[in-house]
């Protein structure tokens, strides 16, 4: 694994984990699909889900503010006030779905089935124009789902900023 | 500079207590040793705590308090005075029955009991946790009232824990793996992806900070440290790390944590805390009592190493002396600078500006505005300026 | 191991939050962001506290609490844990109203408000802080039952403040000079002669402890900081220093402090804190929850400064095997060590050693008692055994 | 003051200490008498002094056990029980004028006048068989006591027990 001497014998510390127990912990979804549980659900049965755990703090349209703007703002990235939301800015739409089964509702995280899941992920995404209303997702239309801004995220190309002086010529002082 | 402290006593002092006079508390006794089997400070540090910007955020579940950093001293932070960031408030997880997962592409999954981790050989290192948000509000011009709020988002500890790599190399990473998944057990599930090398490098599994156990809000039983990073990925609550071939672009690593460019595009995967140091003796809400020689003091770090030199100015950037440095100078760790100053009660401009051991040079505010723009978030370290005025008021300015 | 500790659960942990459960805490909201302006441990950290030997005194105004030092990890005390030894309990002082005064052979006498003392360069040192009465209970053989209490007068942290010889050198130190007399605000106006020698050398005026001002029960608002001499003299509540040609023979340095020998005469100023080592993981009431691979734990220091070495047995003395130092290595400072160990289920006696960078080595309680008999109370540094029993059980014992 | 190269310019911190404000905070007295205020005391009053505001913790005789034991235990010091007190152990009858004005009555420091200091030091060293019933104390005469254990104290001799091991051979192994 490492690019030395290779990894140390094993201290025969902790327990195995069994598929069993890696399955009831293993809840996050990668942009291939990776990790999308089985299921499916509706925009329509979203709007129902939303209508019932979302609203309250997202607003009719997702786009309230105050709590984090769900929707709206395509065109504003490159404007001096850019709005940030699913439709806009994020690259994946599987990161919706892995957020809301993690976070979402904020005050009962956790408490969404698979199916509801689908679904208020494919409401959102439609409350964005981003899918049509009689679309169903699952496993394998989510990944497949194209994000308006999916090429908007470049690699870090710092150091971006010149030095614009010369460190000191004598080393610092130095106390203790 | 004696005449203007000789007498000096502050509001509701008395005289009844100084030289000639026996003060009182030589004559009663005092509180009892073991009164406080757990310690807390002076009744008269009352105002040295961790503060919330009311109405920052709907709820203070998911909100910052920031360290009050122009009150501190050396470059320890007190666990007490730790700054928060938390996303769904604060989980309170008996010790005996938080597990860490480790599993993907590793040989054995393997679950761990905090016994398990304890049996692991320790490290002890010394590292800064700056939130990658720190100063964001001084991007657009001075905003805030005092060094807490535009640099509280910064601590420095001394975390002991088993090197990350440690606890992979138990489980076995395979050929293929580029990325390790932290995941915490708290509300927001809040969830990172961790470039292998990184992990591999100097991160580490903490369980006790400054000597004793984590706090609650630092991740008890267990964290992620990962040093000179932007914070955000030294997941607290640690409960699973899954080992990958790519990054699984969660939320914090797309809608937030993001840089957004002028252009519209948004730098990702911009985990450095780059270069930065602050005045915090004098800093905004500070003022000067007298005249006369005091010692201009401040914090510097780097991300990428050691600090390397630290210089400051007292007229805006026009002039620049060289800063002591406080042993010892450890490798993404804070490190004191001060330099004497004699006040003649003019109008000062004070500053700092440090230089790592790679050669970056902390910028100025113009500087990164001019590549960044002024609507990104994060990453924001720009040269700080404090205006000190002939009252002996010290506010944050710029000429 | 696995098996050891597969399944392993506390008394009244439950599995309704382990795997493949999703724990409770990550389905409902925590406590949010700054419910506690000034933090505190986890309730669950309870027991980790300092503690009082009832009946050690008849008033709990002049007794002592001992540091957990068997939950602790890494070097730092945290503040709330700093042992304590006060003679008349701990005042509470107005910061505004407390003064230093400085006189006798000086140029001019002085006197400093905090504020005039916060003005002088400042400096950050760690060092420890031991009792000289530390692990007087084990002289005439195993005693007391945890580590807390046989070597908790024993503390570590970053002390911030000004050179003693700064403020002397304020006051101009006049010829002839030779001692220094520091006393507190307390009830027991604590006094302590001290060497100018030691003085000047790197004794500090010290108003910070691990960055936060100093703790009411650690001298708030100001002590003395003398490394690697006998804590007694690092005198807290600082109020006074006088100059002066000869020691003042007080009570701390007469009828305490001092160390009786066999033939009734007694050693008078022997400051010195000798090197001493002690395991604190494990250490006695720590109980082994299963066999195979652990680390061995300790903390080294020396008055005299640098930790060079530190030899560990597990056979009560019989073989040695040298032991990891974990760095920062810093003069008149805990260091670290650690060895790792299987545990196979055999009885085992643990101990450890350390040498000094002057070649000083930890003596055996054996020829510490052949010198200095049975009697005499301070500076006990022998070797320390605990017992390891086959049930995993470790206690105060010796073979 | 110091060895090297001299000390630096004042800073011009703090605030010039008068003698007035000097004399009202310098309550130490040491061996030679430096300290020692006007005023006098004898046995006869300090036998008051002492049953007001001393007895209920020291007991009549100094000898109780439990706070410290002012009084006995001559010839103990070389015993496996040594007794140590004003008389049996203590080198300097200063030092108990100074430790009782600064520090007794315990809870009630600082009360005594110089007087009664005077007083009841005398007879704190009368229970001890130091001085006679008629003696009486002041500055010039408390510092002329002898004090039966005045040789009893010798300068540090550590480094007192020789290295039974050498040194390992190899430098420590570190970690960070
Ligand atoms: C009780 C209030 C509340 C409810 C109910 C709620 N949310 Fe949220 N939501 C929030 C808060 C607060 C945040 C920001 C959390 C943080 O600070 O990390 C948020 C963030 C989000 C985000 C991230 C937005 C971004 O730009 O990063 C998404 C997506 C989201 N919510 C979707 C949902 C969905 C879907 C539901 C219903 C299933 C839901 N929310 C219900 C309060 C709520
Ligand atoms: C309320 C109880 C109390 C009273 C009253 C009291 N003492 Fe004490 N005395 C103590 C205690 C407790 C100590 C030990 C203090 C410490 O731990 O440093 C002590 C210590 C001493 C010592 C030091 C003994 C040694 O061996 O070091 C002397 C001398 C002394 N007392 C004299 C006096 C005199 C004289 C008075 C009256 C003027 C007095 N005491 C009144 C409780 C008392
Ligand atoms: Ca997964
Ligand atoms: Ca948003
Ligand atoms: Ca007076
Ligand atoms: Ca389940
Ligand atoms: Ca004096
Ligand atoms: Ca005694
Ligand atoms: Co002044
Ligand atoms: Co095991």
């Amino acid at each position: 694994a490492s690019a030395d001497a290779g990894p140390p014998a094993p201290l025969g510390l902790g327990s195995e984990a069994s598929p069993a127990e890696i399955d009831g912990w293993d809840i996050d979804v990668r942009p291939d699909g990776q990790g999308l549980p089985e299921g499916s659900g509706t925009v329509v049965e979203g709007e129902r889900v939303y209508e019932v755990h979302c609203m309250r703090c997202h607003g009719i349209f997702g786009t309230d503010p105050g709590w984090d703007v769900l929707a709206g703002g395509r065109g504003t990235l490159a404007t001096d006030e850019p709005v940030l939301t699913v439709g806009s800015f994020w690259p994946h739409a599987t990161t919706l779905f892995d957020y809301t089964r993690r976070a979402m509702p904020f005050d009962n995280p956790q408490s969404l089935t698979v199916d509801e899941l689908y679904a208020v992920t494919a409401y959102v995404l439609h409350l964005n124009d981003i899918l049509p209303r009689d679309a169903e997702l699952d496993a394998e239309s989510l990944p497949e789902v194209e994000m308006p801004n999916a090429d908007g995220f470049i690699p870090d190309p710092r150091p971006d900023v010149e030095p614009q002086a010369e460190p000191p010529a004598e080393p610092a002082p130095r106390v203790r | 500079a004696a005449a203007a402290t000789a007498g000096w006593l502050a509001p509701g002092a008395t005289l009844a207590n100084t030289p000639p006079e026996v003060p009182d508390w030589m004559k009663r006794l005092g509180f009892p040793v073991g009164d406080r089997p757990y310690g807390r400070p002076s009744d008269h540090e009352g105002h040295v705590v961790r503060r919330v910007i009311e109405g920052l955020s709907p709820s203070n579940h998911s909100t910052a308090s920031f360290t009050p950093l122009g009150d501190l001293h050396g470059t320890l932070t007190p666990n007490g005075l730790v700054f928060e960031r938390h996303h769904g408030g604060v989980p309170d997880i008996p010790p005996a029955e938080h597990r860490l997962m480790v599993h993907g592409l590793v040989e054995r999954p393997l679950t761990f009991t905090m016994e398990d981790l304890l049996r692991f050989p320790a490290v002890s290192r010394i590292h800064f946790l700056e939130c990658a948000a720190n100063t964001v509000t001084e991007r657009a011009g001075p905003n805030r009232e005092s060094v807490q709020f535009t640099h509280g988002m910064l601590s420095s500890c001394e975390w002991t824990g088993v090197p990350l790599r440690r606890v992979l190399e138990e489980a076995g990473v395979r050929s293929g793996a580029k990325w390790v998944l932290a995941e915490g057990a708290d509300a927001a599930g809040m969830t990172r992806s961790l470039p292998l090398e990184n992990a591999l490098d100097d991160a580490l599994v903490v369980y006790a900070q400054n000597g004793e156990r984590l706090r609650p809000e630092q991740g008890y039983p267990l964290r992620l440290v990962v040093p000179g990073l932007e914070a955000n990925l030294s997941i607290k609550w640690l409960r699973r790390l899954e080992v990958g071939d790519k990054p699984w672009m969660t939320r914090e690593e797309t809608s937030k944590y993001s840089d957004l460019m002028p252009d519209g595009r948004a730098r990702q995967f911009s985990l450095l805390q780059e270069a930065k140091s602050v005045i915090t003796h004098p800093s905004a809400g500070h003022v000067l009592e007298g005249k006369g020689f005091r010692e201009i003091r401040g914090l510097a770090w780097s991300g990428a190493g050691r600090v390397k030199a630290v210089e400051v100015s007292t007229d805006g950037g026009r002039h620049w002396r060289q800063a002591t440095l406080h042993e010892p100078v450890l490798p993404k760790a804070l490190t004191r600078f001060s330099l004497p100053w004699e006040w003649r009660g003019e109008t000062a401009w004070l500053q700092s500006r440090v230089w790592d051991e790679t050669g970056y040079l902390q910028p100025t505010r113009e500087q990164l505005v001019a590549v960044r723009g002024e609507t990104s978030i994060y990453h924001y370290n720009a040269i700080q300026t404090w205006k000190v005025a002939p009252t002996g008021e010290v506010t944050n300015e710029r000429e």
